[in-house]
């Protein structure tokens, strides 16, 4: 295999429309666009076999419910999960972690403690707040460094005997920082607490390996790895889930119903409750195989150097601030930065006039926000059909807002 | 294609009712569910040399189902709790990747039509998985 | 306008897919099929304009979050919500049930009581026996006739000065029974209760009136309007959603999020963490101009004539027990039913043999099996594009079936 | 399209520091979120007569929200609270539907670029809100 941005472009609608300008597409931490086989994927099955899952006998029910278990095996093999069975449909990655919330949550007591850092998306911290103002439950919170990493010598600190679970990401969707698991993994299992990894970042980049990592849950979303939105997955260990209780009521969870009481179904089908996003399965399946299509080794190469060029040419610019480690190992090719005298919003709306697409603002990453001691910050993010007219569109873009707020 | 699923014999076969109800002092006893579609199996045991010697079937299910529990009692006779568990494997085998039936248990090639039926092994399956919990 | 089933089919591709045999599509209430005109604005969404909603201000975010919120209006507007700010979106009916019991549910109290009806589906019965467990909350039954409808006469025993919410389907997905709401809410306001609807199967024949329903929730989903699945709407009063606490934790719920503590934002926005299904909201945006550009009054006349031709001639036919009211008025055309020597799965595999595809089982709903003293039944549903040729086949399939069991 | 936005005057006004910071002793004082996008305005107002004798701004936010409140502390001299209201309703429907600007607000059509910018409204909105709350 070998690989060529500019050929997979080619493979993405979005990139052929007629938009009013070329389009230069650095928002891919926010939702990545889909390839022309997904939305086929898509297409073809709710024009031809739609159905509901399970329980139907006819042929369009036997087609959706074989199409939906299918993916959740090809999702079961990207992860490196032992079992499909670990592997539960959700509607995203928010709705994954209010599941370990809710279900694991549920059956901590006061007093007991959860571990999340300060590199958290909202997603990733609400819910433990949440849980943790309803439980009597004890939050703590393991800092960041000035480079944008886990300040991991603060791990003996925050981790204590009460801990029950560390919540981190697996790569922050500001600082582009990829987490040492390993290092939150020894320092859990030291007092018997289990990992939650946040992986909405980390997955779209290719395969993990939630055996290898050493983890007990693993989230993450569809519409980031250029699958549709309205899907997310929560991965589990077999043996965990089993304990745990159900998440929602509805149907499709339960074993039996009567006037007496309620049996629920063994896990994956005990937390999926009602029907479940099929057609989006469906497409989630055909960007996995897609993804491992790719030669992710060049494609790695290829991001490497575009965003070293990136944070060479920043680093270079006086008022510039890069929020995030400073090299391009151990990180992804998400960069986020600050202007000293133009405000994100701004420098976001004079990239889209040259048709460059970032996002400014908070990132739902308020507490690092407070941590930097920001207001927010811009943030170019890349994926695969990324080339260096991206990179330097967005230089050149850069240059424009210099150029009006000097 | 599915019409043929509902073939005379497997017909007859679940209207079989010879060794239907329970068993007065059965040495096991197991009932089994499909949580997919409320099917109920319950089956009455008694054992001779570590093989079955008497098996008597209660099912509230599909005609499949019924057939199944129905050729189980006659065929699992002097079979034991291994040879079910072989059994009970193949049968999944021989449905989903048309592998062979186990020596002894040709019989149930008359569900050879549900190979095409996905949604349907586990009708089959029901009794047999049944009787494997009994015995064991 | 004409109304003209045979016209209406041909919008829908799977009727012109080449299976192995017609298609005689009778699982409506499971899951309707989607028109071209709804395909083809989902892909085209996410063909041209794919992105994440809200916080970005490149153009295709901001083209994303138009169209979120234009489909937020079509919904307010199909079921008569005072405003959009009303229309919460979710994953579906059974995720939107779950909405009121974890947060109205949060403010009931030990010894508080939920009424159900014995016709409801599990999703609307599970959330609330979980929340019972939890709570110490108690439920109470409302019980149904033999005709397949609620007995109302049973009210005032189970409607007590201790009753805060009565949830109920509003119609039956079994028996296709319309419930008549004016007396349930009129029970529960007299004793200040709140009066939530599962409007799953109804919506679909129709738009509602929410205001004039008198009610305070009201939940359906997608995929059974003609739309895609993965979304679902609650809708609620707005002064009544302003009292609750959130649901999930997450991005796009709060306003601020700091480590000294969390503000929420306001309904719909607080009950709608992590990016919610875009697509999805386009698609039903779609699926509901599509249903409003139908002359419904005629297609209830189309289809009343079909269930009376069915229920005729069913009732004619010995050993042969129609679940649900004899009459075609106030019901749908939901028509479920047993047969004395076959299984609902035999009837729905032979139906499907002849292309017929039914729904054979207790369909999410065990209490009223147990209420009918029937392990299952097999339903036959009808969607806007179905004729007599369906119905024909459908009553062919049935003689087959006592022809194999005779 | 976009770049118009930062038009010199408008980037002028932002940039224009003459009433920003905080008033001794103001007659009222409110501070409003976008929790969109995180912007907050602090106004502090000296009151004459029913309206406006001296307006400060703290803006943390972008050139559009700075702007409008540099503007506001110019243009809103004198203006009462209804005054105030319906200016602030009125340039809603000035960016969305086109409509024209009351009497003594023409200065505010520095802002026409943004109307191309639903989601930029609320940033020049931002600031008169946060005023008709502090006079509320
Ligand atoms: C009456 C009723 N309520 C609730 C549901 C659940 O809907 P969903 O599975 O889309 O959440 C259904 C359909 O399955 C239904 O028919
Ligand atoms: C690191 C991280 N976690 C969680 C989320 C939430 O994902 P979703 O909105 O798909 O639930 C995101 C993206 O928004 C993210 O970047």
């Amino acid at each position: 295999m070998t690989f060529d941005p500019l050929s997979l472009r080619n493979q993405f609608p979005i990139f052929r429309t007629n938009l009013d300008k070329p389009l230069f597409y650095l928002d891919n931490a926010a939702s990545t666009q889909m390839p022309q086989t997904v939305i086929d994927a898509v297409t073809e099955y709710e024009t031809h076999s739609r159905a509901n899952v399970s329980r139907g006998v006819h042929r369009l029910a036997e087609a959706a419910t074989e199409n939906f278990e299918a993916a959740r095996q090809t999702v079961a093999r990207y992860i490196g999960a032992t079992s499909p069975k670990e592997v539960i449909f959700t509607s995203g990655t928010t709705d994954a972690i209010n599941l370990v919330a809710q279900t694991f949550g549920e059956q901590l007591e006061k007093g007991d403690e959860v571990v999340v850092t300060l590199a958290e998306h909202h997603s990733n911290w609400v819910p433990w707040y949440m849980l943790a103002k309803q439980k009597g439950i004890i939050l703590k919170f393991l800092p960041v460094e000035d480079n944008g990493r886990l300040d991991l010598s603060k791990l003996d600190q925050v981790v204590t005997s009460k801990c029950r679970l560390i919540a981190a990401t697996h790569c922050s969707n500001v600082t582009g920082a990829i987490t040492d698991v390993s290092a939150l993994v020894k320092a859990a299992k030291s007092v018997g607490a289990k990992v939650l990894l946040d992986g909405a970042q980390m997955v779209p980049h290719g395969p993990v390996d939630v055996g290898a990592l050493g983890v007990d849950f693993y989230a993450f979303s569809g519409h980031k790895m250029y699958a549709p939105n309205g899907i997310g997955v929560l991965w589990g260990q077999q043996s965990l889930l089993e304990t745990l209780p159900p998440y929602r009521g509805g149907g499709g969870m339960i074993r039996s119903v009567s006037l007496e009481g309620i049996t629920y179904a063994p896990p994956p089908e005990r937390f999926e409750a009602g029907t479940p996003p099929i057609a989006q399965a469906v497409g989630l399946k055909a960007a996995i195989e897609w993804i491992e299509s790719i030669d992710l080794h060049e494609a790695t190469k290829v991001s490497h150097s575009l965003m070293e060029t990136l944070l060479t040419e920043m680093e270079a610019q006086k008022g510039l601030r890069i929020i995030g480690p400073v090299g391009v190992n151990d990180r992804l090719p998400v960069v986020s930065f600050t202007l000293r005298d133009a405000h994100p919003h701004d420098v976001s709306q004079i990239l889209d006039s040259i048709g460059v697409a970032v996002r400014g603002g908070h990132h739902c990453a308020q507490p690092l926000m407070e941590a930097y001691e920001i207001d927010g910050c811009t943030r170019a993010s890349f994926g695969l059909y990324n080339d260096y007219s991206d990179v330097q569109t967005l230089l050149n873009g850069i240059d424009k807002v210099r150029g009006i707020f000097s | 294609m599915s019409s043929n699923l509902y073939q005379d014999k497997i017909i007859a076969l679940s209207k079989d009712l010879s060794n239907a109800g329970r068993l007065d002092k059965p040495d096991t006893t197991a009932t089994l569910d499909n949580p997919l579609c409320g099917d109920r199996v319950t089956l009455d045991i008694k054992l001779k040399n570590n093989g079955i010697s008497e098996l008597s079937h209660h099912v509230r299910g599909c005609a499949l189902c019924k057939a199944s529990a129905a050729l189980l009692a006659t065929e699992g006779k002097a079979k034991t709790s291994e040879e079910l568990m072989e059994m009970t494997v193949a049968l999944e085998n021989y449905f989903k990747e048309g592998k062979k039936l186990p020596e002894g248990w040709q019989t149930y090639e008359v569900f050879a039509p549900v190979k095409d039926h996905k949604s349907r092994y586990d009708c089959v399956l029901l009794p047999l998985k049944a009787a494997v919990e009994a015995l064991s």
